[in-house]
């Protein structure tokens, strides 16, 4: 059994959560207020001391990089960060109702970035390259003896073929008859083979974070592992 | 000029044809009306599950996701709301909804009210049905279980964001035997609402079903753009793969040449 | 008896969660206590990923992103530690980053176990580095490939960028020669893809969640040149370690924890299959199998 | 004004990164001339971003006091709970501000192995979030017994191909499929769920990701030219 404190203290914590199976309980709303407030405090420390201090603090008072690191040799000055310091200011005043009107500037900022920047990439990633992706040569050839490759190459049209019917299957303004109906049919069918697996890979990803637990539990706290 | 050639040229094609598709598209549902829309099988069943919560004399439950008001999953869903509410008031019967945010809380009022009042029940409405449970994730789910096994709603409807607490509420309602229609265009849980809840509107279709229902020539349009544009990739897709495969088999150097040239504009 | 067995049928039906849960507990726990090891060989999306990481010339500079947090952790740190020894045993200099506010401890616990433990002898700076956390997600890594310094100006050591030996030909993101992005989210892979690797040109690899890996295939193998997905991914990537370096003996967390995986995987197999024996039969006794 | 602004400022903003990202070739040697200015904007507001970030959870920490105070003052129902939340998130806060423990002073990485911030992330933070996590198992077990149905030919696909990868992803499917004689190794339920997974699975997510970005056009548009808000036609 474990002498470390750290260690009893995650214990304590990790059946308090689990005790959420047998019902909602005190020690279950204590455990999960508790994880609140602590990550938004882990967070916001980290995003002051990794990101706001060096690349706010430092550029504008080059002499604060002393503070953490008494050797620093002292960057330049760079006033322009006063300009994403001021938006962030105006994005506090989200706080006094009179003032939160001005905090739709930062935030204005913050969505023309994010889709500024967006845009042109997922057109690139998610549409461009994915068609890249889908149009290759439907008839593959091995290279060792110059046969073709029968399995992989249906496996490639099937491919396309099931990507041109969930495409079909998310149109939606051209009406339900005619040639579109099966094919949208048939994507639909696609997409659930495809949500299976979904399913089958999220529920492993959960069955080990139990696993991940236990062996806390068992092994790290216990011992008996 | 060294700026010129620096351009990429076929992304300015994709991005001004797509964009070129959406404008014409609205000035087109404009000036001719909505377009032949494609039926939503999830969306159609709103009113036979509204129904039959009615028949059964069993109320209705609505969950707008878990998510605040500055998700657009909740403000898509509070649009599907408007008319469920507006069914649930023609039928007369019971809805219910519970809500993890204040905020959604007020909007969901405000939405039903006014389906009410459209429905000409404005006397029907009362502020009691939508109810502020919890913030936190996993008590949100655990009381509103409870709600549902209390009331045995005969219709469930899930739609907006969730995250992991979407399992309990769709156990919970299979358990009770109602209808579940749910909507959500969180990836990582659409397949369990898939595998738990009667008709479920996918991604896409959920925000279609805002469009449907709204009936906004704007969104409309845009719909009808977004379709041409789909309608694009889907023919190059086929006539590419058709293309590269003859240009490999074949030694005729158009092919070829086509193949290269379509390509280039989808080279990412 | 038709009816008795319908009736059990139904009440297996009726059974309270619970039941489901303490079931499930006690079969996790009891592999989990006598851990048996399975065999294991790197599937199509892992193989490229040794393959990849065999390639590189000793010295070459490979950004490795630990964007996950504790939640995750069970799934991404094996394959976080088997890919990182894999890089230190070929003589590659691993530049630690992370998009995760948890991803400093992160990192702390895997130089506890494999940096410390495995590679005492190599240096911070020199044969490994770390620059730590930075909030921002996508935006950090749009900003790393124009510039390092516009993000990081020293390490987490405070040694600053131009005195680490390490980096001195790596001034920005398309000096790497790849790209290892380890990830339980957003931001995470696709981020990495979409504006680390396209951009570029830098290859990518990943290793993710279960949850991500579906998704992240669509990616395979133009733009993500491998993937370790999951346990089982980590497992495999274990696999190949142990047989590419049999002398140094690595543990091999991942490929220990298959064995309660698999007794898991199995519970809920015969959930779901008793489950959906209980509702086919009362179906069909409700009305001929006809429409629900 | 007060609408008109942040219009105007998403709307220059983003405009001009979409230019960036169509016109400037960054991976290319550092441009000169015209360039140079979307050289400028490419670098800066993605680091200005990022500054905004942190902000972002300045803010969430403050409305977090905020909502919480309230809960406490007005003696809302479970406000006891509010005061661990606020207690905890002004502990770490100090604790991770101060750099207590650790390295002397302010100086050093405030996740050093000895700063107390280490200790609140093993003892505290992992644990919750792991044990948060892992509870989804338990959800999803019964969930499979209880919930996910073959009521429809779509949920039994789903089911179906969720089953095969289940089994197929573990030593147990390998097992079962070696039992098969070499005739029938197309049948060999390792070899199904790789093939689930690399076909039909690549071309849902590839429609869906298709699909997205068409979405995402249609979205920036919508947002940049203002209409986002618009109801009705007239803006």
């Amino acid at each position: 059994m474990s002498t470390s404190f750290e260690v009893w203290l995650a214990a304590a914590l990790t059946l308090m959560v689990l005790s959420f199976l047998w019902r909602d309980n005190p020690f279950y709303k204590f455990a999960e207020h508790l994880f609140v407030g602590v990550s938004a405090g882990y967070w916001m420390v980290l995003g002051f001391w990794t990101t706001l201090w060096p690349n706010a603090v430092v550029k504008l008072v080059p002499a604060a990089a002393r503070v953490t690191d008494p050797a620093a040799t002292l960057p330049d000055r760079e006033p322009l960060v006063l300009i994403p310091l001021g938006l962030g200011c105006l994005m506090l005043l989200r706080l006094w109702p009179r003032l939160s009107w001005l905090s739709r500037w930062p935030t204005a900022f913050a969505v023309g970035t994010t889709l500024g920047y967006n845009l042109v990439r997922t057109l690139r990633s998610d549409l461009l390259s994915q068609i890249h992706a889908a149009v290759l040569p439907g008839l593959l050839i091995r290279a060792v003896d110059g046969s073709v490759a029968w399995g992989a190459t249906v496996n490639q049209w099937i491919l396309l073929a099931g990507t041109v019917c969930c495409l079909v299957y998310f149109t939606f303004t051209r009406g339900d008859r005619g040639a579109r109906a099966p094919l949208a049919r048939a994507g639909l069918m696609v997409l659930m083979v495809a949500f299976g697996a979904s399913f089958a890979y999220a529920v492993m990803s959960r069955i080990t974070q139990l696993v991940g637990r236990l062996h806390f539990l068992l092994g790290d706290w216990l011992g008996i592992v | 000029m060294n700026w010129l050639t620096s351009i990429h040229w076929n992304l300015v094609l994709w991005l001004g044809g797509a964009l070129g598709a959406m404008a014409w598209g609205i000035r087109q549902v404009r000036r001719n009306g909505p377009p032949r829309l494609r039926r939503i099988a999830g969306l159609e069943a709103v009113d036979d599950a509204v129904g039959r919560a009615t028949e059964e004399g069993r109320p209705v439950l609505y969950v707008a996701g878990t998510q605040d008001l500055d998700d657009v999953q909740t403000v898509a869903s509070l649009g599907i709301l408007g008319s469920v509410g507006a069914r649930a008031a023609r039928y007369g019967c019971e809805l219910i909804m519970p809500t993890d945010r204040s905020l959604v809380m007020a909007a969901g009022r405000e939405v039903l009210r006014e389906s009410y009042t459209r429905a000409g029940r404005p006397d029907d409405f009362v502020a009691d049905m939508v109810s502020y449970v919890s913030d936190d994730q996993f008590g949100f789910a655990a009381r509103v279980d409870g709600l549902i096994a209390r009331r045995r709603p005969g219709a469930v409807f899930l739609q907006g964001a969730f995250y992991a607490e979407s399992l309990l509420l769709a156990e919970a309602g299979a358990q009770a035997g109602a209808v579940q229609v749910a909507g959500t265009a969180m990836n990582h849980q659409l397949p369990f609402l898939v595998a738990a809840c009667d008709h479920v509107l996918i991604g896409e279709e959920f925000f279609a079903a805002e469009a449907y229902l709204s009936r906004d020539p704007d969104r409309l349009g845009s719909l009808q753009g977004q379709d041409l544009v789909k309608d694009a990739v889907i023919v190059v897709l086929v006539v590419g793969a058709c293309l590269v495969t003859l240009a490999d088999i074949t030694s005729w150097g158009w092919l070829a040449n086509a193949r290269d040239l379509l390509l280039k504009v989808v080279q990412p | 008896m038709t009816d008795a067995r319908v009736s059990w049928v139904e009440r297996l039906g009726l059974i309270d969660r619970r039941w489901l849960y303490l079931v499930l507990l006690i079969s996790v726990a009891v592999a989990v206590v006598v851990r048996p090891l399975f065999p294991d060989t790197p599937s199509t999306f892992v193989q490229p990923v040794v393959d990849r990481i065999e390639r590189l010339e000793p010295g070459s500079p490979v950004l490795i992103s630990l964007d996950y947090s504790p939640a995750a952790a069970p799934e991404i740190e094996p394959m976080a530690f088997a890919m990182v020894r894999h890089l230190l045993m070929r003589g590659a200099h691993p530049v630690f980053i992370s998009l995760f506010p948890e991803g400093s401890a992160m990192f702390q616990r895997l130089h506890a176990e494999v940096l410390a433990t495995d590679f005492g002898d190599l240096e911070a700076g020199r044969h490994w580095t770390n620059l730590g956390y930075k909030a921002g997600g996508r935006m950090v890594i749009n900003a790393l490939r124009q510039d390092l310094s516009a993000m990081y100006h020293a390490d987490m050591d405070g040694r600053p960028l131009a005195d680490l030996p390490g980096l001195a030909d790596c001034s920005r993101l398309g000096d790497f020669s790849l790209i290892v992005a380890l990830t339980s989210g957003t931001p995470g892979l696709k981020e990495w893809i979409l504006y680390g690797g396209d951009p570029t040109g830098v290859p990518v690899v990943g290793g993710c969640t279960g949850i991500g890996t579906p998704e992240y295939l669509a990616y395979f193998p133009g733009q993500l040149r491998g993937l370790v997905g999951g346990l089982k991914g980590a497992s495999e990537y274990e696999a190949a370690l142990a047989s590419l370096f049999p002398e140094r003996a690595f543990p091999r967390r991942a490929g220990r924890v298959m064995g309660p995986q698999t007794v898991a995987h199995v519970v809920i197999l015969i959930f779901l299959v008793l489950g959906n024996v209980a509702y086919l039969r009362g179906r069909r006794r409700e009305g001929g199998g006809g429409a629900a | 004004m007060r609408r008109l602004m942040p219009q105007i400022i998403t709307t220059v903003v983003g405009v001009l990164l979409v230019l960036t990202a169509l016109m400037a070739r960054p991976e290319d040697a550092p441009t000169g001339g015209r360039l140079a200015f979307f050289d400028f904007i490419d670098r800066n507001f993605s680091v200005w971003f990022n500054i905004l970030a942190v902000f972002a959870f300045i803010l969430g920490g403050a409305s977090l006091m905020k909502s919480h105070l309230i809960k406490i003052v007005g003696r809302r129902s479970d406000w006891p709970y509010s005061v661990v939340t606020l207690v905890s998130f002004l502990v770490v806060l100090v604790v991770g501000l101060a750099k207590l423990g650790g390295p002397p002073g302010l100086t050093g990485d405030v996740t050093h192995p000895e700063a107390w911030l280490q200790t609140v992330f093993n003892g505290l933070y992992d644990p919750l979030m792991a044990s948060l996590y892992s509870l989804l198992a338990f959800f999803v077990a019964s969930a499979a017994y209880r919930a996910f149905r073959m009521r429809s030919l779509e949920a039994s696909i789903l089911l179906g191909s969720a089953f095969v990868v289940l089994l197929g992803r573990t030593p147990l499917g390998t097992w079962l499929s070696n039992l098969l004689p070499p005739s029938l190794a197309f049948l060999r339920i390792d070899a199904i769920s790789m093939w689930i997974i690399r076909v039909p699975n690549v071309a849902g997510q590839r429609a869906v990701l298709m699909g997205i970005a068409v979405g995402v056009v249609a979205l920036t548009w919508s947002v940049l030219t203002g209409r986002s808000r618009s109801r009705g036609g007239q803006a």
